[in-house]
């Protein structure tokens, strides 16, 4: 096994692309069976739409659960993201830039502080990013009505609805992002500090690793992520959305989509490549459900079932590899 | 005997009672300075007895969390106990102890699900849990297509609402806070039990519970069933207490977690007591008063919830460095 | 110590209560405590009287069939959109997220049924309150050869562009509930709206109450613009009679925490001489909260959901229920026949807003039905009636 | 020691450092030269692994100065220690299972090429840094998880290594080293002196620190009651400065023939993914040693009997009845105990108290409240039988040293009266004081109609402790020898220079 491949690849296990390969296939037959077409245009625009903006938000997150830690503040990080991005343009091509430049820089300093709280405060990453989460919502709650700001016409366009072929620009923007995080983890020290730290802080810490310091880079990263996914929706929607990351249920759908991605909730083992694998299933199932026009509650419920079983999956292997 | 003390003070700084005593009683000055006669008899009961629920889950929640695991679905399992009990009863007084006894069963099962697939399966709790409580809110909509059906009797509700009228110098106790006072020295009794001592092996170092015979997959599971049949109880008095509806547990997990972090127990494992829970839920409780004394807006309430939790908890969760 | 800071802060924010003329969003505006505390950034004055003004205009149209009349229309041409049945009608909705579109959609359905002759197929996809999933549906539907479309809008600003999209597409759009920032739908559906709501409600509080008494005002959940409305045409009453509101509070629908709210407040003034709510989910919650704390239940306004009108008819309570009539899910599917037979239909097609008083409270209080159930459904006459709202 | 001393690399003056007000060092002062191999030597809680946290910089100390390379210093972090020339090799290993020996070995200051992480040059370096220690057979880019214990030290010291650190630190480098290892790591410490290399020896093998040392410090509660030159110091002498008392009959006598009781124990065909044909008699009143190299297969026969790993195949009697000894609780059930040698992480529950630890197995097989008070007061017994040191039974078992801890292991299974006792590496890690009490004990249970089967890594042990010997290789019995073998015949089978061929 080269020395390459043993240092990163490996680490991701093509279990998730199993299953999606599967899903897709089984999927395709059973809209078909019904009538219905899974890969017409205009459904895998959606598709690749869902798995855009979810994927941003999970990439992130693979970060800090890789390195130990947790991220639950992410819906309201987009959310508040959105807004930021389309009152500072507000409708004006020329505001563009200085505006995506607000809203990761307002992310970021959300991030920072997650971090600080994990790791100086000593606040379990669970409680500290649930608290930050809730000074968000009260600030989003008792700031806007409803959608606020208008997105520039170029992001909208760009960003928002071009495509090459049935890809959206945004998913292309997802994998450039994804293929960072990938490279960060396997080839920077940062990352390999990343998932020393995930892995047993107290050794990290004796090995002159500087667990604290590499922990909030980790949150700041993943919270710039979930900015990056907010001006993504913002283009999306043309307009600032309060509510778009809490009713998406970026936080657990992301956390989700991390460990489907055969990522250790515990930390110190995982990779991107896997959770957007995570990502690309969550959407496929739900473009197939709703071609066959499943009802929601029904839907949620095999969601609910799916999440377990693929963990469960993934645990039998790793016992398997352990004996 | 030397170094007796020393340790000793070190025992009460990691995860001991006095923290959330300090802040819980910071929390009751800043309230009666405001509403002086709220530690009226009266006034108090009632008050404790609206609290009993939550202070209830966050109890079920310590067995859970001690032995290293998380239970996220009891919120949705309250509100899936208290629609199926509308169903059921439907207004019938004669059904009401039947269907009692039916929830209890509902929810050791969902306890023992829960239990097993983490135990046995080896999925991580965070992620049996998560996946719970999207089947449970899914089926429990599905089943009632979308809006609650039938009611529930005033007999059953009596539980949750009503109590011992004119006891002499208290005035009124409800009921709930007897069922609490119930359950808390039960769940006390259990602590010092050999079940409740070799749970918090179990989360301490479950090696070594199990290398000393120790049944590590039956012991966690049982903490997931306390926590359901918890979830259950609470489900009672807040069917009880407000009736039916798809709110009655939005939220409440990410309470009781938080209630039992504030009161020094350790997600994670190992550390902690169910006494330090359920004032930590009991804390959390005055703080939702204190703010509609202190006027805070409700848009805003989030906010200040949120800035409070992270500074108790950061005040709670304060260690020495124990290497 | 943040509670002083933070409190202290917004009592000093929330004593005027001059309306903002711009919609500069963004800056929190503050409710608060003590007083109604600032209008909304999302008042509009012109609305607000016109809704005012249609309160007692009488509808047009055949009697006792509210879901077909319109309030003074204004009837837009058709023909273009003539086509030969049977059609397949597509339907993009928001969501089904709570009771009352869950009554409403079961409605529409009924609607539906009694045309089965002329729709061959109803297609129905359901955005789960998503705006990025409602924008994906729509376009979706657009590829799936509907002769009509009808979007329940998520939110307002943020459908717009796609619902231009599919106006583009040439089929006949036609919106309901929540508007859309365009007016190229054929026509945009919904009764009277959320000012009159909440004006109706307060007016009643204000009346019934004793003078200078204490209001507390409930509200599920803040930046919700159909609520909003009802909040800030309520705010405006009350601050025209110069009602003391001592609390504005969200109380999530949570029964529970409404109970908790209602209690504290109580035992905070001694007494709560009026309760506004912003809708009816928890209107018994805090009739009980009354109960509980031995108070007699004052003048309380709630919604047309049952267990509210079975609570007001049993405990005799002093109430009012305006409503936002979950009838008017059939009214698109009216439309839209009209329309594709080339009829005029009204745009925007105005319906009425009912309410229901102590003087008709009977009609509507139906005991056999679920205590969710929304009673201005005006679904009595639709095929199996009651079996399929319970 | 002639001629003038070159200047120290490293100078320790009147290091003090408190725990919580518990006084853990106090006024130690100490020099290591360049080149010089210096041991520290004392028992348990004598406050060696502290000094040597606060000389790698995971702790700083309350008083005193370090100097290291002629200036005074005081290292913040470890990072800081190490980026000054300090390398440690600590007693419990600090690698990540999941990542591979290079990524371990270089954690904390991975090659850069242009920014990034130079994998190739982290693989080649790696082999090279094995290679020069004879290790040349590890492949870097495997998993350490995948790793024995042994082959894991290694890497832990080449991860020392790879900082080309001037001063070595190792902190009980051999603790899980089979003796030929033992002797790789003489050479590789030689090597080391030549380049220069000061190394501070933290041991409790007398033998090795003889052997390997120049000077030699011991502490003792704390101080540094004397250094010597090696070279003028008995082994006896040694002895007496560490624990106050002449080293007499070290090993307790074995047991007597009339002393030994019926079978208690017979595997026939014993085997699993690690052991083939294990064929074995556990006699009542033996003490049965069990020798061979890491991963021979000695730990997994322990682990086997006790249900951890259990057979696959081949039938297990115990007092006669066959028993399925397929989990722990089984086995405990059929009255079998178990020491694990990996204390920490198999042995206690480091956040609860010292009674809760003694009580786990007791609560766990026979819970109930019947004869809970009973239960209790029998354990406090035990405790005070194994002459517990500890601030109170209260007291988190995190903070008591190995030897007690150890001895609140032992506690526990006591209180379960069990017939037969596994022990692996009883005595690992553990000073010589605590080391004798807890032979004395072994012997003491055997006594008392109990079978023990004790697997020990360190020769003088094993010998001295046994009535019989097997040595296991390649997960089979290799040979047995009878009580007074010699550490030549041990090693011969281990080897497998002699003995049936392992297949």
């Amino acid at each position: 096994m080269s020395g390459a491949l043993s240092l990163s690849a490996r680490r991701t296990p093509p279990g998730v692309f199993v299953a999606l390969v599967l899903t897709l296939a089984i999927g395709w037959l059973i809209v078909t069976v019904d009538g219905g077409r899974l890969f017409s245009l205009p459904t895998t625009v959606s598709l690749l739409h869902v798995a855009a903006g979810l994927g941003l938000v999970a990439v992130g997150q693979t970060l800090v659960i890789v390195g130990g830690s947790l991220d639950l503040s992410v819906a309201y990080v987009v959310s508040l993201s959105t807004l930021v991005a389309a009152e500072t343009m507000a409708g004006d091509d020329g505001a563009l830039l200085p505006a995506i430049g607000l809203t990761l820089a307002v992310s970021a300093t959300i991030g920072f502080v997650n971090g600080l709280l994990v790791t100086h405060a000593r606040i379990n990453p669970f409680i500290a990013t649930v608290g930050v989460g809730l000074l968000l919502k009260g600030y989003l709650d008792n700031g806007y009505d409803g959608p606020a700001g208008k997105t520039a016409p170029a992001l909208v366009q760009g960003l928002g609805y071009q495509r090459i072929g049935p890809v959206p620009m945004s998913f292309l923007l997802l994998l450039a992002v994804a293929a960072a995080a990938w490279f960060v983890l396997a080839r920077t020290r940062f990352g390999h500090h990343l998932i020393a730290v995930g892995g047993d802080p107290e050794v990290a810490r004796l090995s002159g690793v500087r667990g604290s310091r590499v922990l909030v880079t980790a949150h700041v990263l993943c919270a710039l992520c979930a900015g990056l996914a907010g001006v993504y929706l913002a283009s999306r929607l043309g307009a600032g959305a309060p509510r778009v990351g809490t009713e998406g249920l970026y936080d657990l759908e992301s956390i989700a989509a991390v460990v489907l991605g055969g990522t250790a909730l515990a930390g110190g083992r995982g990779g991107v490549v896997g959770t957007v694998g995570g990502v690309l299933l969550l959407a496929s199932i739900d473009a197939i459900f709703n071609q066959l026009e499943v009802d929601v509650f029904f839907k949620q419920v095999i969601r609910g079932v799916i999440i377990i079983a693929a963990v469960a999956v993934y645990a039998r292997r790793a016992m398997r590899k352990a004996s | 005997m030397r170094i007796a003390r020393p340790l000793r003070l070190l025992k009460f700084r990691s995860g001991g009672l006095a923290p959330i005593i300090v802040i819980l009683a910071v929390l009751l000055v800043l309230l009666t300075a405001r509403q002086p006669d709220f530690l009226s008899p009266p006034s108090l009961m009632s008050f404790l007895g609206r609290s009993a629920p939550i202070i209830l889950l966050a109890a079920g929640q310590y067995f859970v969390i001690v032995s290293g695991e998380l239970d996220l679905s009891v919120g949705s399992l309250v509100t899936a106990q208290v629609v199926i009990a509308a169903r059921l009863i439907d207004g019938d007084p004669s059904a009401g102890w039947p269907v009692v006894v039916l929830l209890l069963a509902f929810g050791i099962a969902v306890g023992l699900v829960n239990g097993l697939v983490t135990s046995r399966l080896r999925v991580p709790s965070f992620i049996t849990t998560l996946g719970m409580f999207l089947i449970l809110v899914g089926a429990v909509y599905l089943w009632s297509d979308g809006a609650p059906k039938g009611g529930l009797s005033e007999e059953f509700r009596r539980l949750g609402r009503s109590g011992f009228e004119d006891v002499p110098a208290l005035g009124r106790i409800p009921y709930a806070l007897v069922i609490l006072l119930a359950a808390a020295s039960l769940a006390l009794v259990l602590t010092r039990s050999d079940f409740g001592r070799t749970l918090v092996a179990v989360g301490g170092n479950p090696r070594t519970a199990e290398l000393s015979g120790v049944r590590v997959w039956r012991a966690k599971t049982m903490a997931f069933v306390l926590s359901g049949v918890a979830a259950t109880l609470a489900a009672i008095l807040i069917g009880g207490y407000s009736g039916v509806s798809f709110q009655a547990g939005v939220g409440l997990e990410f309470g009781a977690i938080t209630a039992a972090v504030l009161g020094g127990v350790a997600l994670g494992g190992g550390r902690g007591s169910v006494v330090g829970a359920m004032l930590g839920a009991l804390t959390l409780e005055t703080l939702f008063t204190l703010m509609n004394f202190y006027g805070v807006s409700g848009a805003l309430k989030p906010t200040v919830q949120g800035a409070i939790i992270l500074f108790a908890v950061a005040a709670a969760s304060f260690r020495f460095p124990s290497r | 110590m943040t509670v002083l800071a933070v409190s202290t802060l917004l009592v000093l924010a929330g004593c005027s209560t001059d309306e903002p003329t711009t919609r500069a969003s963004g800056s929190p505006s503050a409710g608060t405590g003590s007083g109604t505390g600032e209008q909304s950034k999302f008042f509009v004055r012109a609305d607000y009287d016109k809704q005012l003004a249609l309160l007692d205009t009488a509808p047009t149209g055949p009697a006792g069939k509210p879901w077909e009349q319109a309030l003074n229309p204004a009837m837009v041409e058709t023909k273009k959109f003539t086509k030969p049945g049977p059609y397949k009608i597509c339907f993009s909705n928001a969501g089904l997220n709570n009771p009352w579109r869950q009554v409403g959609f079961k409605t529409m359905q009924a609607e539906v049924d009694t045309h089965r002759g002329r729709i061959s197929e109803f297609v129905h996809v359901d955005a789960e309150g998503k705006d990025q999933k409602q924008i994906a549906d729509i376009n979706d539907l657009l590829g799936k050869g509907c002769h009509a479309l009808i979007v329940s809008p998520n939110t307002t600003a943020t459908l717009t562009p796609a619902v231009k999209a599919a106006c583009q597409k040439g089929l006949p759009v036609i919106v309901f509930d929540r508007g859309v920032d365009t007016n190229c739908p054929v026509t945009f559906i919904n009764p009277i709206g959320g000012y009159g709501f909440g004006h109706v409600a307060a007016e009643f509080v204000t009346q019934e109450m004793k003078r200078g008494g204490k209001v507390l005002a409930l509200r599920i959940l803040p930046g919700v613009d159909v609520l909003e409305t009802r909040w800030s045409a309520a705010k405006i009453a009350f601050d025209k009679a110069g009602v003391d509101v001592v609390g504005v509070e969200f109380t999530d629908g949570d029964p529970a925490r409404t109970k908790k709210i209602v209690n504290d407040y109580i035992q905070r003034y001694g007494t709560i001489d009026g309760v506004w709510m912003d809708a009816g989910a928890v209107a018994g919650a805090a009739v009980e909260a009354f109960e509980d704390a031995g108070k007699p239940v004052p003048p309380i306004n709630g919604e047309d959901q049952l267990d509210f009108l079975k609570l007001w008819k049993d405990k005799k309570l002093t109430a009012i229920a305006p409503t936002y009539p979950t009838y008017q899910w059939r009214t698109p599917i009216i439309a839209a026949l009209k329309i594709l037979d080339g009829e005029q239909v009204p745009n925007p097609w105005k319906l009425p807003q009912p309410t229901i008083t102590q003087d008709n409270l009977d009609e509507y209080v139906d005991p056999a039905m679920p205590p969710l159930h929304y009673a201005m459904c005006g679904c009595t006459d639709l095929p199996d009636y009651p079996r399929r709202w319970k | 020691m002639s001629g003038l001393p070159p200047s120290p690399l490293l100078a320790l003056r009147g290091i003090g450092k408190s725990f919580l007000g518990v006084r853990v060092l106090d006024g130690v002062d100490l020099q290591v030269r360049p080149g010089d191999v210096h041991a520290v030597v004392g028992e348990n809680g004598a406050g060696k692994s502290t000094l040597m946290k606060v000389v790698s910089g995971v702790y700083q100390p309350d008083e005193g100065t370090v100097e290291f390379a002629g200036a005074p210093r005081t290292f913040r972090s470890p990072r800081e220690a190490q980026q000054a020339g300090i390398g440690i090799v600590y007693q419990e290993l600090t690698l990540l299972p999941e990542r591979t020996v290079a990524e371990n070995v270089w954690l904390g200051h991975e090659p850069l090429r242009r920014g990034l992480v130079d994998r190739r040059a982290m693989l080649s370096h790696t082999a090279g840094l094995l290679a020069s220690i004879g290790e040349g057979s590890l492949p870097p880019d495997t998993r350490v998880g995948r790793l024995g214990v042994a082959q894991q030290q290694v890497v832990e010291i080449v991860k020392a290594l790879a900082l080309d650190a001037r001063l070595l630190i190792m902190d009980e480098p051999t603790a899980a080293l089979a003796d030929h290892e033992v002797d790789q790591l003489y050479a590789l410490l030689r090597r080391l002196q030549e380049h220069g290399i000061g190394v501070l020896y933290v041991s409790h093998r007398l033998k090795e620190v003889f052997d390997l040392s120049g000077r030699i410090t011991v502490l003792k509660d704390g101080r540094a009651v004397a250094t010597l030159d090696t070279a003028d110091t008995s082994a006896d002498q040694l002895v007496r400065h560490m624990v106050g008392r002449e080293l007499s009959n070290y090993y307790p006598d074995p047991a007597k023939p009339q002393e030994l009781g019926p079978v208690r124990l017979t595997v026939r065909d014993g085997g699993n993914r690690k052991l083939r044909g294990i064929d074995l008699r556990l006699r009542a009143g033996e003490v049965l040693g069990v020798g061979g190299l890491q991963g021979s297969g000695r730990s997994a026969l322990a682990r086997a009997l006790f249900g951890a790993a259990p057979f696959s195949t081949g039938q297990v009697t115990v007092d006669g009845a066959p028993v399925r000894l397929r989990s722990p609780r089984a086995a405990i059930r059929a009255g079998i105990a178990y020491v694990s040698e990996d204390r920490k992480g198999e042995g206690i529950v480091a956040e609860q108290s010292v009674l809760d630890n003694a009580l786990l197995a007791g609560r766990a097989v026979r819970p109930g409240r019947v004869g809970r008070g009973a239960r209790t007061a029998r354990v406090r017994e035990l405790l005070a039988a194994v002459e517990l040191r500890a601030a109170g039974e209260d007291q988190e078992i995190r903070f008591l040293s190995g030897g007690n801890q150890q001895k609140v292991v032992l506690a526990r299974w006591l209180a379960l009266a069990p017939r037969i006792l596994l022990f692996d590496e009883p005595t690992r890690g553990i000073d010589v004081g605590a080391k004798s009490a807890i032979h004395d004990l072994v012997r003491r249970l055997a006594r008392d109609g109990a079978a023990v089967l004790m697997v020990s890594s360190e020769l003088p042990e094993l010998l001295g402790m046994s009535d019989r010997i097997i040595v296991m290789r390649d997960g089979r019995i290799a040979g047995e020898l009878p009580a007074g073998a010699t550490e030549e015949d041990v090693v011969a089978l281990a080897v497998g220079t002699v003995g049936e061929a392992a297949g």
